[in-house]
């Protein structure tokens, strides 16, 4: 019976004539940003009539788990790949080996450190973890004590937005002190993380979450102090969470990335590949910042999911 | 010159409890010492003291007149001291021959083992001692009695010059019981000796040279075993004279069976074996180890698959698929293999006592009346004598006959119209035989329907009222008391073949 | 020579509670230290703040002492946690229902998951750690199904968020979840020690083979078992729902054994037959003040597990050389 | 009507045999099924990404299966081997020894790891879970800290990555990684069954108490035993590393229940005293193929745990039900 099933092994053009096959492997798949990303790949896919999968490793970080993925996908032989690489250099050998196999792929999100992908559409976190920065400055006047809650502490979306912010504080803000750096992006673990930080900071002004699990986190800790409006919090992503603290005043602001804008442009990319059309190096999706003031910006509601 | 092992002034105390106060022994060459006394007496924990598993408070060991201080078991056996403990101590997991050779397996060179050789190294040794095991079998498959065996050959397998023997004969059968004396008799010679723990009087007759006798954990004296009689032994060991009858008190016959079993079979043994109790009648059930005795108990109470038969309680028939469902229809079985089946080791004896009667202490919102509940149980330990410092205490730190009566009185409390008890007095005391015995009596008295299994035909003639024979998995004959003997028991224990089943 | 008698069961008692005061005695000196480590620690605010990150895996422990007591063990604890979560959304959000009916309806979801692993362990015959492991799967994979992944929040339930929130001590800000963790402490210890659920889980933990051969009907009472222990896990996806004021769908992994780790901790045997709530509940709060006092003291991250890893060790080392010697 | 006796050793050892291929039953049903959900599943290239998948976690389990065989438990083993890797990358990267040592004294890290944790359980007497518990905790944070919280890459040693990803059938693309995996299967299966530390495991966690009375030195024995699973996770950590061609401080945390539930699928008792490695081999494949054919059939991802749960329940329902039967 097995037989059967081997006698058509996976020979080449995959997907066979009809759809193109584009397969995304990103860093995740539970969190409402990928499922963004996500959104917006298969809109794009609809529109451009190829079938688009999209896995992500269960825990975002899992460097082994998405390199299993990626392997699967490669024996399936799409027509092309879309990943977003927890570590490039660890999937090396498997864009090598994307390339003997003539699977031309796109890189997205935070970039592949290597020459496969003919392209990369990412947001620059460096970049927009500074604007975070300088928003959260001018919010406290310049000067005080502020905290970090990062989402992760070794992948790269979670090194780039510390470092960035950090870094900027350094280079523009000597009167803002950074006391204490902690991680998590479990909404719940990240409340009570938050909550000893401002225990043990009475003088703080301001906390930084790097994204939605953390950011939310920050707001329900400050709220569970009972210290609403007496600090400030800057996030990063959207949610209805953290666009409804927003709304409120319980958060100053947060950047936000474009992510259906990423997974759109990926597929479209990818397209373009298989149709043997040249596309850029670089596609920036862009990011921004959203507060109180133009949250119901039809520009930025378009970015923005719930 | 020297004993071969002399004890002196031993003493040991757990918490409440002074078990052994400056003990005196001394066991010369070529003999076989009995060591006698009442449950809790003191004689297990003074053989874990001689191989090494607990250390004496006070007191010393002289082997063949030099220091002896044992550090661990392992040291004890390298100094020639070999003991079969009161519980078993085995690997259910692991073959008999892996058992026997634990820490001596033979070795392919280095790490490597041996299992051929292995093998045949344990059935060289079964065959030489005339035991009927297999070396591949599983020990966890293997009944209690055939365990024994396994311990058995594995403390014989050591060439030991002092061989202790704590209870050995406890699940054993007759015949195995001489299998086992013939053992010992081939053991002993003028280097060698054996300490030798039983509650059963006529054994030491047959096989000790001289009785040392323990009371509440001192020493009372030392007989020889040829110018002493049994009630003498009994009346140093509790104190007082006992006399036991020996017949039971006339038979109900009439009355109304409450307990009928029709055709019941297994898988495995059990063949078409039907029989009845009525109430105020004690059945006895006789036969050799493997009979088959403990199965029918299992399946008739749904411990077991059963592959056929019909149980009726008072005339209505019963569908039983589990302990509880035969609980519930008023049967209750006393398992004979305490340590697994029967008690909870690590609860108290008061958890023990009403593990089978909760519900009665249960008020409506399942709230346990803790106090009925000491009530009761001190009731019982009481009654049975259960020697333990409160009710309270670990069931595990309890002596082994007061063990077994611990689980006797879960039974009792329990309050059922059909008890099975298997081997009730499985490590029990002759004083509190008698106790036991009385309460059988008792029980039959008020009309209930009692099976009782046993290895003792002494014990069977003494208590039972009827006494079913099985062989091989069948019923072979169910004997009126008054025409029981032990040889004719025996003949039907032995008709193998197919020939000669009964259907009452 | 001779020892003294402890006939007397009221020494009996005295040293039973003195040893139970024992285990305490980890969890105090834990105290003392990071009182003196940092001047914030030691405040009402933030005692509540441990109190409260306490609460959810607090309730999960108690539930699941019943478990291990009876020999078993619950893997699916945290991610059915999660679910019992989304389905309180799904109550109250999707469905509409009033609050009262929807976290009833969730909790009796949690009884749900806990019986039916006992039915796959008592009925099946499944091993606890196989049955419970499958469970963790489904029920992780479930509350991303039934929520589409996405978090879902208790619009037409602005109050929902009380539950877990509002401040039964008025100024204090003493959240009634915690209230409610200490209610179910008490609620749990009664159960074990009083009632014949606990009996029975005793004497199943302790010889289930023997208690089966009393006549207890061993399958239903563990089914009873699991099936409490589920209704614990119901309490804390709503208190943990609640907190956030949204059902939050990923998460849970991990903390089963976090609950396991407060069982154990707090004298527990995972052989079963052994253990007491307090002594949970001290395991607990000694993971919680843990850490809670390495995040107030500003201990890096990375060198938080490693210290929590090793006080583990000798709290549960210290706590076993005392029984030794008691 | 009579059964068939089994004192003829053939006869038992065939039966033996075919208890043990009936547990490759669900194995091959779940294959069968994915070939014909499939067409890309049962071919050559896909058949051994499975078994490179399955090396890492098979690999682990197979260590893990001494340890619960012998009635322990390990949490380590997931963390562990991220710390092991990590090692690698400070041996080869940091302090630049050549590959061979560097490779040979991650292993032996591994070992050491397991050493304390068998200190730990023997010599203390902490009930595995706890000490493991414990060093789980430890190896995560240390992992982080050694590393920096950073990927270290293997830069001086750019062959490194061949360990596991060589070729050793030119053109068919299997890995060496999956040949090490195969022959320390082989070495795990003779260790266990054929020499004295397996047979010391079993016995151990047959009747521990027994066996110490026996006058085997069960301390000793079981530091080995834990040891010996040290030393697997250390070899799992270095080809975790060379996978990757770097050594990745986090991860790790969840591995070690799908080491532990492989083992367990694979007919080993928890409890102890039973067990086989080929029912860990099957146990492991059984995860990787149900994992790997549930992506390559496009299952949504939130529905996979759903199924791998049941799954895994009706497997060792199944596989249960059968050794009843035989
Ligand atoms: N570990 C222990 N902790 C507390 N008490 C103990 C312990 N071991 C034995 N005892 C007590 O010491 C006394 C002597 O027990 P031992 O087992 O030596 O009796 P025994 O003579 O062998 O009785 P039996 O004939 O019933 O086997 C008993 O009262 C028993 O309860
Ligand atoms: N759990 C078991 N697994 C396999 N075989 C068993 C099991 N229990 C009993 N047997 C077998 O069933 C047969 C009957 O044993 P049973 O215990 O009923 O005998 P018995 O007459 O009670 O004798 P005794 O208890 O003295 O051994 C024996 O051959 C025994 O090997
Ligand atoms: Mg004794
Ligand atoms: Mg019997």
């Amino acid at each position: 019976a097995c037989s059967d099933a081997a006698d058509k092994p996976g020979s080449g053009g995959g997907g066979g004539d009809k759809q193109p096959y584009v397969a995304l492997i990103s860093k995740g798949f539970q969190h409402q940003f990928w499922q963004a990303v996500k959104a917006g790949a298969e809109q794009a896919g609809k529109e451009f009539n190829v079938k688009v999968t999209f896995e992500g490793a269960k825990e975002e970080g899992n460097v082994e788990q998405q390199i299993q993925l990626l392997q699967t996908v490669i024996d399936k032989h799409p027509d092309a790949i879309g990943f977003a690489a927890i570590d490039s250099q660890a999937a090396a050998p498997l864009m090598t080996l994307a390339k003997n196999e003539k699977i031309p792929v796109v890189a997205f999100d935070s970039g592949v450190d290597s020459d496969v992908p003919v392209t990369t559409a990412s947001t620059d976190n460096l970049a927009a973890a500074a604007e975070a920065a300088k928003h959260m400055a001018e919010a406290i006047g310049h000067e005080g004590k502020i905290a970090l809650v990062i989402h992760d502490q070794t992948s790269v979306t979670g090194v780039q937005r510390r470092d960035g912010f950090v870094n900027y504080i350094k280079k523009n803000e000597p009167k803002i002190q950074i006391v204490d750096t902690q991680y998590s992006g479990d909404p719940l673990k990240a409340t009570d993380l938050a909550k000893a930080i401002i225990t043990a900071n009475p003088d703080l002004k301001g906390i930084y979450g790097s994204n939605e699990g953390a950011a939310i986190g920050v707001v329900h800790a400050v709220q569970e102090k009972g210290m609403n409006g007496k600090l400030t919090i800057v996030g990063f992503d959207s949610g209805k969470d953290q666009i409804d603290a927003i709304k409120s005043g319980a958060m100053a602001g947060a950047i936000t990335q474009n992510p259906v804008g990423i997974g759109y442009e990926t597929v479209k990319a990818a397209v373009a590949v298989i149709k043997g059309q040249k596309v850029e190096k670089t596609i920036d999706t862009g990011f921004y910042w959203y507060d109180k003031s133009n949250v119901d910006d039809p520009k930025i509601t378009a970015v923005l999911y719930q | 010159m020297a004993a071969l092992l002399q004890v002196s002034g031993a003493s040991k105390s757990f918490p409440g409890v002074q078990a052994l106060d400056g003990v005196d022994l001394e066991l010369r060459h070529g003999e076989v010492l009995a060591l006698v006394g009442e449950n809790g007496a003191g004689k297990s924990t003074l053989m874990k003291l001689l191989s090494g598993i607990d250390k004496p408070d006070a007191g010393e060991f002289y082997l063949d007149g030099q220091q002896y201080t044992p550090r661990n078991p392992h040291h004890a056996h390298q100094l020639g001291i070999s003991v079969i403990h009161q519980e078993l101590n085995l690997m259910p997991d692991l073959t008999v021959a892996q058992n026997i050779y634990i820490g001596r397996e033979p070795r392919a060179g280095g790490f490597l083992l041996s299992e051929r050789a292995l093998n045949r190294r344990t059935r060289e040794l079964l065959a030489r001692l005339g035991l009927p095991l297999e070396p591949t079998d599983l020990v966890g498959d293997l009944t209690v009695a055939r365990q024994q065996m396994v311990e058995i050959a594995k403390a014989l397998s050591f060439n030991a010059r002092v061989l202790v023997m704590d209870e050995p004969t406890a699940a054993l059968n007759e015949v195995e019981v001489d299998t086992l004396f013939g053992l010992i008799r081939r053991f002993v010679t003028p280097q060698t000796g054996v300490i030798y723990i039983s509650h059963r009087m006529h054994e030491l007759g047959q096989i000790t040279d001289r009785i040392t006798v323990l009371r509440d954990g001192r020493y009372v004296d030392t007989l020889d075993t040829a110018t002493t009689s049994i009630p003498q032994v009994i009346s140093l060991m509790v104190g007082r004279t006992i006399t036991g009858e020996q017949r039971p008190r006339g038979a109900v016959r009439d009355g109304e069976p409450v307990l009928t079993v029709r055709g019941l079979r297994t898988k495995a043994l059990l063949r078409d074996v039907s029989f009845e109790v009525r109430g105020g009648e004690i059945l006895g059930f006789a036969g050799l180890m493997g009979a088959g005795r403990t199965e029918v108990a299992r399946a008739l109470v749904g411990a077991d698959r059963r592959d056929g038969g019909t149980v009726v309680v008072h005339g209505r028939e019963v569908a039983i698929a589990s302990p509880a469902d035969a609980a519930k229809a008023g049967i209750g079985y006393l398992s004979e293999d305490r340590k697994r089946y029967g008690v909870l080791l690590g609860r108290s004896v008061r958890d023990n006592v009403v593990l089978a009667s909760m519900f009665r202490f249960a008020g409506p919102a399942g709230v346990v009346a803790d106090r009925l509940i000491g009530r009761t149980a001190a009731e019982y330990v009481t009654k049975l004598r259960i020697r333990t410092p409160s009710t309270g205490q670990l069931v595990q730190n309890l002596s082994g006959g007061n063990q077994q009566k611990t689980v006797v009185a879960k039974w009792l409390v329990r309050d059922c119209d059909v008890l099975i008890f298997d081997e009730p007095t499985r490590g029990i005391d002759v004083g509190a035989k008698d106790e036991i015995y009385a309460l059988l009596d008792e029980l039959a008295a008020e009309g209930k329907a009692i099976i009782m299994i046993s290895s003792e035909l002494p014990e069977v003639l003494r208590m039972s009222h009827r006494i079913a024979v099985m062989c091989q998995g069948r019923i072979t004959a169910v004997l009126d008391n008054a025409e029981a003997t032990q040889e004719n028991i025996m003949d039907f224990a032995t008709r193998f073949g197919a020939e000669g089943a009964v259907t009452p | 020579m001779t020892s003294i008698p402890v006939n007397n069961p009221i020494v009996a008692r005295i040293r039973g509670s003195v040893q139970q005061l024992l285990a305490l005695v980890s969890l105090i000196a834990i105290l003392v230290f990071f009182s003196f480590a940092s001047p914030y620690f030691f405040t009402t605010s933030n005692l509540i703040g441990i109190l409260v990150a306490a609460t959810v895996t607090g309730i999960l422990a108690l539930g699941t002492t019943f478990v291990i007591v009876a020999g078993g063990i619950d893997l699916s604890i945290g991610t059915g946690m999660i679910l019992c979560g989304v389905m309180t959304g799904v109550f109250l959000t999707y469905w509409g229902w009033p609050v009262w009916l929807g976290v009833t309806a969730a909790i009796l979801f949690g009884g749900l998951i806990g019986f039916v692993n006992g039915l796959n362990v008592s009925v099946l015959g499944l091993p606890p750690f196989i049955a419970t492991l499958g469970m963790m799967l489904v029920t992780a994979g479930l509350a991303l199904v039934i929520s589409g992944t996405k978090p879902i929040y208790f619009k037409e339930h602005p109050d929902f968020q009380l539950l877990m929130n509002y401040s039964v001590i008025p100024g204090a800000r003493f959240p009634l979840g915690v209230a409610i963790f200490l209610v179910l402490t008490v609620v749990a210890a009664a159960v074990l020690g009083k009632t014949i659920v606990g009996r029975y889980a005793f004497s199943i933990g302790s010889n289930e083979a023997a208690t089966a051969l009393s006549g207890v009907n061993v399958a239903r009472w563990k089914i009873t078992i699991y099936t409490l222990s589920g209704l614990f896990v119901g309490v804390a996806g709503v208190l943990a729902a609640s907190r956030l004021s949204s059902a939050q769908p990923v998460g849970g992994q991990g903390l089963e054994l976090e609950a396991i780790a407060a069982v154990v901790i707090g004298g527990t045997s995972l052989q079963g037959g052994r253990g007491s709530i307090a002594g949970t509940v001290v395991g607990s709060l000694i993971v919680a003040v843990l850490t809670n006092g390495l995040r107030v003291t500003a201990v890096p991250q990375e060198w938080q597990s490693v210290v929590v890893g090793c006080v583990i060790i000798v709290a549960v080392y210290v706590d076993m050389l005392r029984r030794k010697r008691a």
